[in-house]
């Protein structure tokens, strides 16, 4: 078999060479794994040791965020040559790191892999026709539907694999293999791993130096496992740190404290935004399946306590429509005005009243409209410390206006599983990131058809078929047609606000904290510093993370 | 014929979980009549106080019957209302933690629980004089209040207190000094004339003797003579309780320093079998009287 | 960690005469004062603490974060402005409440176990040995962590109930030893020939008689349950209501307290625990010498 | 001799037999579902996609076959070391994550418990019947075995690490060097060894100390060295007498002891961050890695049976009467 | 004159108050003698025994002196009175069966404790007092635990008299065995003072018919006091104290019945050693007691050797 000689001889840890990595090359950080690195498979897209994708695998477009555009990167180029073809012009000189050169054969290798059921990716195929090779920089897609805003989201999520090392591999060794000494394209190889930590080498033939005139600076990147917030705080304070992608409760303190750690951000929020935590209601259960009762429950939350009490503002609340900030363009601001919502008890109170959830018996809660009790609980994994503390102040709040919600701490996998069978009444979740498109987040709250579990999406079970149609519709919108998205967004965010299926509640973090003590030049929002995202979590690479590492200096 | 051993036995599992066993008792049959002081005798280990917990019912009996007035033996209440014991340790048979008269609260709360507690009190006080205490100078007190005879004597008027027909008194005078041990054998040779059976085990060959109408010498869990405690005393067969009576030391008289001579298997415990009747009343387990080549 | 380590069987029985002694040592006996002086006081703050301090939910956010020690707040406040103080006069009644349960489960599962099979003997003492052999073994922190992490069930009297079930095979031994050697005693087989029952001679006859052992043994399981809890609390384990000093010191180290310099939120928790078990096992050691006139410095 | 050792077997085997059922249990009958927090995680919202994963996760952990057919492979597996694959880790063997972290836990439990166990019995014996010093060993041996694990751990990584910046609080060898046998790397690890030693150690002495008082203060007391003070031999010979016959009792106090100092171990390496089991079974809770939590939970029984079964040889070793007594006295 | 013991006063210190264990009690031994203490039980037997070996804790010292061959014995002063121990003045205890090491293999404890004293084991003589008490010599090898009861006791008699000392207190060294077993233990004792390993010795023991075997001169105590000194002989046959003849009088001898002969025992208890009565202390019992018991009977040397505190001796 092809892939033989590659895979599995690799020893877990490469030798070592014994002395310690020189620190002014060496760039330590931490925050984006989460457990020991378990595999290099970029398929494994949720548990590959993070830099998998980005640092050895690359993708062919990254995303700007600021900006709103898509970078080219192993592509040269891609273009709709008609509403159902989209053609990929590759970057010539591009070579693996095992000295092959990377082709169209390549692309259309990874994207073919998608064919096997358990592929991540597998979707695509319901719309994407084929994929062929025109020549070794060609490469053609024909669809049956053209989803615009989610190929985008394809080009640069997608971590191209060598179909010299990866052909042959079965399912299950595409699914769950460990994928061992990862022959990748990018930046960085791998270098060796432990328990808690990977280190990554620079590969100074990367085609990037001159094909994107760019050079990630740090010849090592020492990637530390989290074990804990506190552990990656002490680090970071004593210099062993560089860049901290950790939620570190009273970061504000440090950038404030004179400890030589600063954030995006010198003020509140500190931290640019990555995603929305919202809440999830489970639209099935009475009295969540009625619009006036969410948006009475929407009103009677406490946010800003949220923001500043338990994140110390480290958060920004988020807007009623959910969209980040980078996404504000979009956000139609008479329909927010008109429809939106803000924490205001009196007014709550009032809705409830109106719409006839009284306390007829007196307990200061109200009652169901048919006059029995609502006992709702809100549910967030065990040990999520923040997220405790934030339903703590949810249910409390909601107490004020009346409704009578307790907050409940189940595992993680009872969590997951109640949420996946609609087994809840309300729950926190954040787990669609900044993307190219508010389209993402969108289909997290409104896809349908409603399954026997709900996995990933629409973890409420709402069911609207109408902005469902809209949010297909807003797939199809090409992505460089800003007011035709503009429109179908419109349109969705006034249904999203009258129905209130899922509420937003404040923006979490791109958590970053750098210290300047070996690295400079860390992005921030101050001065003449790079704007890109100062962080490696997984997927952000793409997103402008990987060329932060380009811009960073060592501190002479 | 009230008490009746019929070939008893008792095996002791010992080691862990009973691997090996050991008899410590073994085929002993004897008996005792109302009205009769029969002293068990023998040395240390040789299975005495055992046969006591046996007759008492506090400890099981492996072979053989052991029959009070017919009744087999049965660890209930009624039985103990007839057969009641004596221990050795008189301190260690009160709980130190309570005062010495609860023995007798824990005989009315189990026996007589509708007696009233003045006419109790008034039984109480009349046992007391009856084993010749003074019940004002031992009632209120706590056990380390009292002598070692007193203790003693309080534990026998605990059992007259109930009906009994049969005493076993374990080596109740060894821990006692000798001022006070003979009060207390004089107090168990009054118990025989009121009619009582008693069972009087020592190691001590002058009280056995002293008190017992019949003796029964046992070694290694098994009876090598026994009889008349005239006959036996007077005219020991056995090798085994010749040499026993010959260590006891005598007042007036010296150690008769010759061992006797004659050893047979004796030592062999309880191998020398059956016993035989060498004289009328008067039974040897010894080869000697089996026709034995030797 | 105890002192009633598998110590020869003392002589457990006390008099009367001898309990009389004990008392007049008692109060002469400095460990055992200061012990419980330090016990009770702390007992007093957790119990009647709540009641005069203002604050009724310990875990309400105040409005000055991080504040070290003043005047307002005794304690300072956590990095949510909560105050470490009134946090920790709740969480002492927790840690009370935990080491009452915790230990009164322990003691009487140890009793149970240990009067029946030191009593009983033969196959039931084998059987219950064996069955506390295989409880002592297992490392009971990891069946906890375990049973916890599935279960999940998160409050104090649950928590106070594992650790009971699982703390009590030691105790168990120790009162079996000592049931063993006064099932021996005389006074035994004459409550038996009084026709008392097997379980009214346990509980008339012997149990007296350890009255002391037990009442030492007990103590040590209460130290012995608040130092699992406060384990157990640290690693995420314990109730997601209330408080209790192991969830203060998970807090001070959850929320990084120690690099931030908020020594005010992580000492108070442990001093508190080091305090009441440390004044216990003291006063322990004060017991053990009263009940034990070999201890004594003579 | 044989019985005895026959018997403790049993006893061990018995234990470890619980111990597997129990945890072999545990996943199958509490809430929650391996399967499904396999298959969340991986994101995969198609339901056909969710299906093959779904029984492809199901075969490979077992869970189609009968139970008890589930359970006899378990125990097939266990022997031959094969403790499932980790969730948390996937698709990384368990034992090969669990053999990674061993070494550390051992590193530190090893010196920590004998040399605790070597020092507090010295200190407590050399306290004994002295006044002065009993009166400091034994408030500070109280205090020391009163302090939670995690607690004096804090305060030696706070004091020492933090403040003074002497040692390193977290990790088991610095991110810049990687494992060698280079003398840097080696200091390295000592390096970062000493604080969760230190507070392992620190903890068990004062219990140890305490113990050997007492302990030794019953055997000062006792007939022989009575009899040997009676016939004037020197307070030496009689305190060594003294002290082996007070070890004894402690010999097996180190096997009662064993789980819990596991269990203190576990909580300091999580203090410290520290590679070993305890840091393992945390991640291993935190994201429900039920086989990693299974196998680990395994190799502390397992531990600790061991190191049992070792100090039941060693206590045979030195304890004649334990001998005289499995031999049966002779009368 | 090998042991002169004058107006030997040892208390107990107790929360009550000093017990007076020993009160005023002098008495003088020959070498070659074997003294038998009896007494009922908490005369004060043993706390004697102690006094001359070693105090413990509670007992005090309160005066009186005490005289081995010629030299006083500190027995007051624990450090000054070790080089006599042993070298000097011996000791089998009464808890013999637990007085060895139960870790140590005997040979080896012997070893040590001997190089403790400065003395160097000898083998030959060890094994030979071995023979002498008939215990096999590989005993050495054992573990105290591995021995009978009878067996440790010869073993500590052998030990505690290795160093040939002047004075030997054996305190109830026979009352936990039988019948049997006594004799040879207390043959094997007075064949240790004939062989000369021990000059003399007290023979401790509350079995008057016993002592009257081993001992040359039998000394009764009686609460805390001197009650009657006398060669064996003549104090199983002639005793003159009134509590001596009441306790001869209460033993049941082999042959006596109660049928044919009942015997008595001596009415109430003794005082209490706490707060003694002044005078006589046997007076509350004594059937003779007469006025002038109100004053404390001196001890007088009624005949050559006997020694009666009795007024109406
Ligand atoms: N519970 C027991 N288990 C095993 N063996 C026992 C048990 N009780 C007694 N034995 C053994 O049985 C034998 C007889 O014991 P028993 O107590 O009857 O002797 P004894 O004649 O009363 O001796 P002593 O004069 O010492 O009281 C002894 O060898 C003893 O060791
Ligand atoms: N440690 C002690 N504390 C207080 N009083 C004691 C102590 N030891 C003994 N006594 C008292 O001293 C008196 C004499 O005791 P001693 O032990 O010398 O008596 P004994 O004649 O040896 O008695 P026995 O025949 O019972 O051994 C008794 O009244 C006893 O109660
Ligand atoms: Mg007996
Ligand atoms: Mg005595």
């Amino acid at each position: 078999a092809p892939q033989g000689s590659q895979a599995g001889s690799a020893p877990a840890a490469a030798p070592g060479d014994g002395g310690a990595l020189p620190r002014n090359e060496t760039l330590y950080t931490s925050g984006t794994q989460w457990g020991p690195p378990a595999n290099f498979n970029p398929l494994r897209e949720w548990d590959y040791a993070t830099g998998t994708e980005g640092l050895v695998y690359e993708s062919l477009f990254h995303f700007d965020g600021s900006a709103g555009k898509m970078v080219p990167w192993l592509a040269q180029s891609g273009t709709w040559v008609d509403d159902k073809t989209y053609e990929l012009k590759l970057r010539q000189g591009v070579t693996w790191s095992d000295g092959k050169p990377f082709t169209a054969k390549d692309v259309v290798f990874t994207f073919e892999l998608g064919k096997m059921e358990t592929v991540p990716y597998h979707n695509i195929w319901e719309w994407l026709e084929k994929a062929e090779a025109v020549d070794d920089q060609t490469v053609k897609f024909t669809f049956s539907k053209a989803n615009y805003q989610e190929w985008d989201f394809q080009m640069y999520s997608r971590a191209i694999v060598p179909q010299h090392v990866w052909q042959g591999r079965s399912e299950q060794e595409v699914l769950d293999g460990k994928n061992e000494n990862p022959v990748g394209t990018g930046a960085y190889t791998y270098k060796s791993h432990d328990q808690d930590r990977v280190v990554w080498q620079r590969r100074d033939d990367w085609w990037g130096k001159t094909g994107l005139n760019m050079e990630p600076k740090p010849k090592y990147i020492v990637d530390i496992v989290n074990s804990s917030n506190e552990v990656a705080m002490g680090l970071l304070l004593q210099k062993g740190m560089d860049l901290s992608n950790n939620f570190l409760p009273g970061a504000a303190n440090l950038v404030k404290g004179n400890f030589g750690i600063t954030t995006y951000y010198p003020e509140p929020p500190y931290m640019l935004s990555a995603n929305t935590a919202f809440l999830v209601l489970n639209t099935t259960k009475k009295p969540m399946d009625d619009p006036a009762f969410r948006k009475a429950l929407a009103s009677s939350i406490d946010t800003k306590k949220i923001v500043e009490g338990v994140y110390g503002n480290l958060v920004k609340a988020a807007s009623p429509t959910g969209l980040l900030p980078q996404w504000e363009q979009y956000i139609d601001q008479q329909v927010v005005a008109d429809k939106g919502f803000s924490f205001d008890t009196a007014k709550a109170k009032k809705l409830l009243a109106d719409a006839g959830y009284k306390d007829s018996d007196g307990d200061g809660f109200v009652e169901n409209k048919d006059g029995s009790k609502i006992e709702l609980d809100i549910i967030v994994p065990s040990g999520w410390t923040d997220w405790m503390e934030s339903i703590r102040v949810i249910a409390a709040s909601a107490k004020e206006s009346g409704i009578n919600i307790t907050p409940d701490f189940p595992d993680f996998n009872a969590l997951v599983d109640k949420r996946s069978k609609g087994d809840f009444d309300m729950l926190i979740n954040n787990e669609r990131q900044l993307s190219n498109t508010p389209w993402t987040y969108y289909d997290y709250m409104f896809q349908l058809p409603v399954r026997k579990t709900q996995n990933t999406v629409n973890f409420g079970r709402y069911e609207n078929k109408e902005i469902w149609k809209l949010v297909q519709e807003l797939d199809q919108v090409k992505t460089d047609d800003a007011e035709g998205m503009k429109q179908v967004m419109s349109k969705i965010q006034a249904i999203h606000l009258d129905e209130m299926p899922i509420i937003p509640l404040w923006y979490n973090g791109l958590w970053s904290q750098v210290s300047n003590a070996s690295w400079t030049n860390w992005p921030s929002s101050v001065g003449d510093t790079p704007k890109t995202p100062p962080t490696m979590w997984r997927n952000w690479l793409e997103l402008g993370g990987f060329e932060t590492l380009t811009q960073i200096k060592p501190a002479s | 014929m009230m008490l009746q051993l019929d070939n008893v036995t008792k095996v002791y599992k010992v080691g862990a979980f009973g691997g090996k066993t050991f008899a410590a008792v073994d085929g002993v049959s004897f008996d005792v009549r109302s009205g009769e002081v029969v002293s068990l005798i023998g040395e240390s280990g040789s299975g005495k106080s055992t046969i006591g917990k046996m007759i008492l019912g506090l400890t099981s009996i492996t072979a053989g019957s052991i029959t009070v007035d017919g009744v087999p033996v049965k660890a209930a209440k009624e039985y103990y209302r007839h057969v009641q014991g004596v221990f050795q340790d008189p301190f260690s048979c009160y709980n130190p933690v309570f005062k010495a008269d609860r023995v007798f609260q824990l005989i009315k709360e189990s026996y007589y629980p509708q007696v009233s507690a003045a006419e109790w009190d008034g039984r109480v006080r009349s046992a007391i004089e009856d084993v010749r205490l003074d019940p004002g100078q031992v009632l209120g007190r706590y056990p380390h209040q009292l002598s070692g005879g007193q203790l003693q004597r309080l534990l026998i008027a605990r059992a007259l207190l109930l009906d009994i027909k049969l005493l076993v008194a374990d080596e109740i005078t060894s821990m006692l000094d000798a001022s006070t041990r003979i009060d207390v054998l004089n107090l168990l040779a009054e118990l025989k004339e009121r009619g009582l059976g008693v069972l009087y085990v020592t190691h001590d060959l002058s009280l056995g003797n002293y008190l017992a109408e019949r003796t029964v010498v046992l070694r290694n869990g098994t009876v090598v003579e026994m009889g008349l405690t005239d006959k036996v005393f007077g005219d020991p067969l056995h090798p085994y309780t010749r040499k026993l009576l010959a260590a006891v030391p005598r007042l007036n008289a010296p150690w008769e320093d010759a061992e006797p001579t004659d050893t047979c298997h004796y030592h062999a415990g309880g191998a020398s079998g059956a016993l035989f009747e060498a004289d009328a009343g008067h039974f040897v387990a010894c080869a000697r009287f089996d026709g034995c080549p030797r | 960690m105890t002192a009633i380590q598998e110590t020869p069987a003392q002589d457990v029985a006390a008099g009367a005469g001898v309990r009389r002694e004990a008392l007049y040592f008692a109060v002469r006996n400095g460990k055992l004062l200061v012990g419980f002086g330090i016990a009770f006081l702390l007992f007093l703050l957790g119990f009647a603490g709540p009641l005069v301090l203002d604050a009724v939910d310990p875990n309400a956010y105040g409005t000055k974060p991080m504040s070290p020690p003043s005047g307002e707040h005794w304690f300072g406040t956590t990095t949510f402005g909560q105050d470490v103080f009134s946090q920790f006069v709740y969480g002492l009644q927790t840690t009370f409440i935990v080491g009452a349960l915790g230990g009164g489960i322990a003691a009487v599962i140890a009793m149970a176990v240990g009067f029946t099979a030191g009593y009983r003997g033969g196959l039931v003492d084998e059987i219950l040995n064996m069955f506390t052999n295989i409880v002592l073994v297992i490392p009971t922190l990891a069946v906890l962590l375990i049973i916890n992490a599935y279960l999940g069930v998160r409050s104090v009297p649950a928590q106070a109930l594992f650790i009971g079930l699982t703390s009590w095979p030691w105790a168990a031994r120790a009162i079996r030893a000592q049931t063993f050697s006064l099932r021996t005693r005389d006074f035994v087989a004459l409550a038996r020939l009084s026709g008392s029952s097997t379980r009214r001679i346990i509980m008339r006859e012997i149990a007296p008689n350890m009255s002391s052992y037990l009442f030492m043994m007990f103590i040590l399981l209460f130290g012995g349950s608040i130092l699992i809890a406060s384990s157990l609390d640290f690693i995420g384990l314990g109730p997601t209501e209330g408080i209790s000093l192991g969830l203060m010191l998970q807090n001070a180290n959850q929320w990084s307290a120690m690099q931030l310099g908020m020594w005010w939120w992580f000492l108070p928790p442990g001093a508190g625990i080091t305090a009441i078990v440390g004044a216990l096992y003291v006063a322990n050691v004060g017991l053990d010498e009263v009940f034990n006139p070999k201890l004594r410095e003579t | 001799m044989r019985q005895y050792f026959g018997r403790k077997l049993l006893v061990y085997g018995l234990t470890f037999f619980v111990a597997v059922t129990i945890n072999w249990m545990v996943p199958r009958f509490m809430p929650g579902d391996p399967v499904s927090s396999m298959v969340a995680r991986a994101g995969v919202s198609n339901p056909g996609a969710v299906e093959t994963m779904r029984t492809y996760y199901t075969n490979l952990f077992g869970f189609d076959q009968p139970l008890w057919k589930q359970y006899a492979n378990f125990w097939a597996a266990l022997f031959q070391g094969d403790f499932g694959i980790s969730i948390w880790v996937f698709p990384t063997p368990v034992s090969e994550v669990i053999m990674g972290a061993v070494p550390y836990t051992l590193g530190l439990m090893i010196p920590s418990v004998l040399l605790s166990w070597v020092v507090g019995n010295w200190a407590g014996a050399f306290a004994a019947r002295r006044r002065l010093l009993d009166n400091t060993v034994l408030p500070v041996g109280y205090v020391l075995t009163a302090m939670p694990y995690m607690w004096l751990a804090v305060l030696l990584a706070w004091g020492l690490g933090v403040v003074a910046g002497i040692f390193p609080v977290a990790g088991g060898y610095s991110f810049s060097l990687q494992p060698s046998l280079s003398v840097e790397f080696v200091a390295d690890l000592l390096h970062h060894w000493v604080l969760p030693f230190l507070s392992l150690f620190l903890v068990a002495l004062g219990g140890w100390a305490i113990g050997m008082r007492n302990m030794i203060i019953y055997e000062l007391e006792s007939d022989y060295s009575n009899y040997l003070s009676a016939l004037g031999a020197p307070q030496r010979l009689i305190r060594r007498y003294a002290f082996r016959n007070a070890v004894l009792p402690q010999i097996t106090g180190l096997a009662l002891q064993l789980g819990v100092l596991v269990a203190g171990a576990l909580v300091t390496e999580i203090v410290f961050s520290y590679p070993g089991l305890g840091s393992l079974i945390l991640k291993a809770i935190q994201n429900q890695d039920f086989f990693l939590l299974q196998g680990t939970f395994m190799f502390i029984v397992l531990g600790v049976l061991i190191a049992n079964f070792i100090i039941d040889i060693v206590y045979v070793v030195v304890d004649p009467r334990t001998r005289a007594g499995m031999a049966g006295a002779q009368a | 004159m090998s042991l002169r013991v004058s107006e030997l006063r040892v208390y107990y210190r107790t929360l009550k108050g000093d017990v007076k264990a020993l009160d005023d009690v002098s008495f003088t031994m020959r070498d070659g003698e074997i003294l038998g203490l009896a007494g009922e039980s908490g005369c004060g037997k043993t706390t004697l025994g102690k006094s001359l070996i070693r105090m413990d804790g509670r007992m005090r010292h309160m005066g009186g002196t005490v005289e081995l061959d010629g030299r006083e014995l500190p027995i007051g002063d624990d450090r000054r009175m070790n080089e006599f121990r042993f070298h000097e003045v011996s000791l089998i205890p009464q808890y013999s069966m637990s007085a060895m090491n139960p870790t140590r293999k005997i040979g080896k404890m012997v070893g040590e404790l001997l190089g403790s004293r400065g003395v160097a084991l000898d083998r030959a003589e060890l094994e030979s007092r071995l023979d002498l008490v008939e215990l096999p010599r590989k005993v050495l090898g054992n573990y105290p635990i591995e021995l009978s009861g009878g067996m440790k006791q010869r073993m500590v008699m052998v030990i505690s008299t290795l160093l040939n000392p002047s004075l030997l207190i054996a305190d109830e060294v026979t009352s936990a065995l039988d019948v049997s077993t006594q004799k040879a233990v207390a043959k094997a004792l007075i064949g240790f003072r004939d062989a000369g390993f021990v000059k003399s010795m007290i023979f401790v023991t509350h079995d008057l018919a016993l002592t009257s075997h081993i001992a040359d001169t039998i000394m009764v105590m009686y609460a805390g006091k001197l009650a009657e000194k006398a060669p064996a002989k003549v104090m199983v046959t002639a005793p003159r104290h009134p509590y001596t003849k009441l306790l001869i009088n209460s033993l049941p001898e082999v042959g006596v019945r109660h049928a044919d002969k009942k015997l008595s025992g001596i009415a109430g208890s003794p005082p209490s050693l706490l707060d003694p009565p002044a005078g006589c202390r046997f007076r509350a019992r004594c059937p003779v007691a007469g006025d002038e018991c109100g004053q404390e009977p001196p001890v007088v040397e009624v005949e050559p050797d006997h020694f009666v505190a009795c007024w109406k001796a």
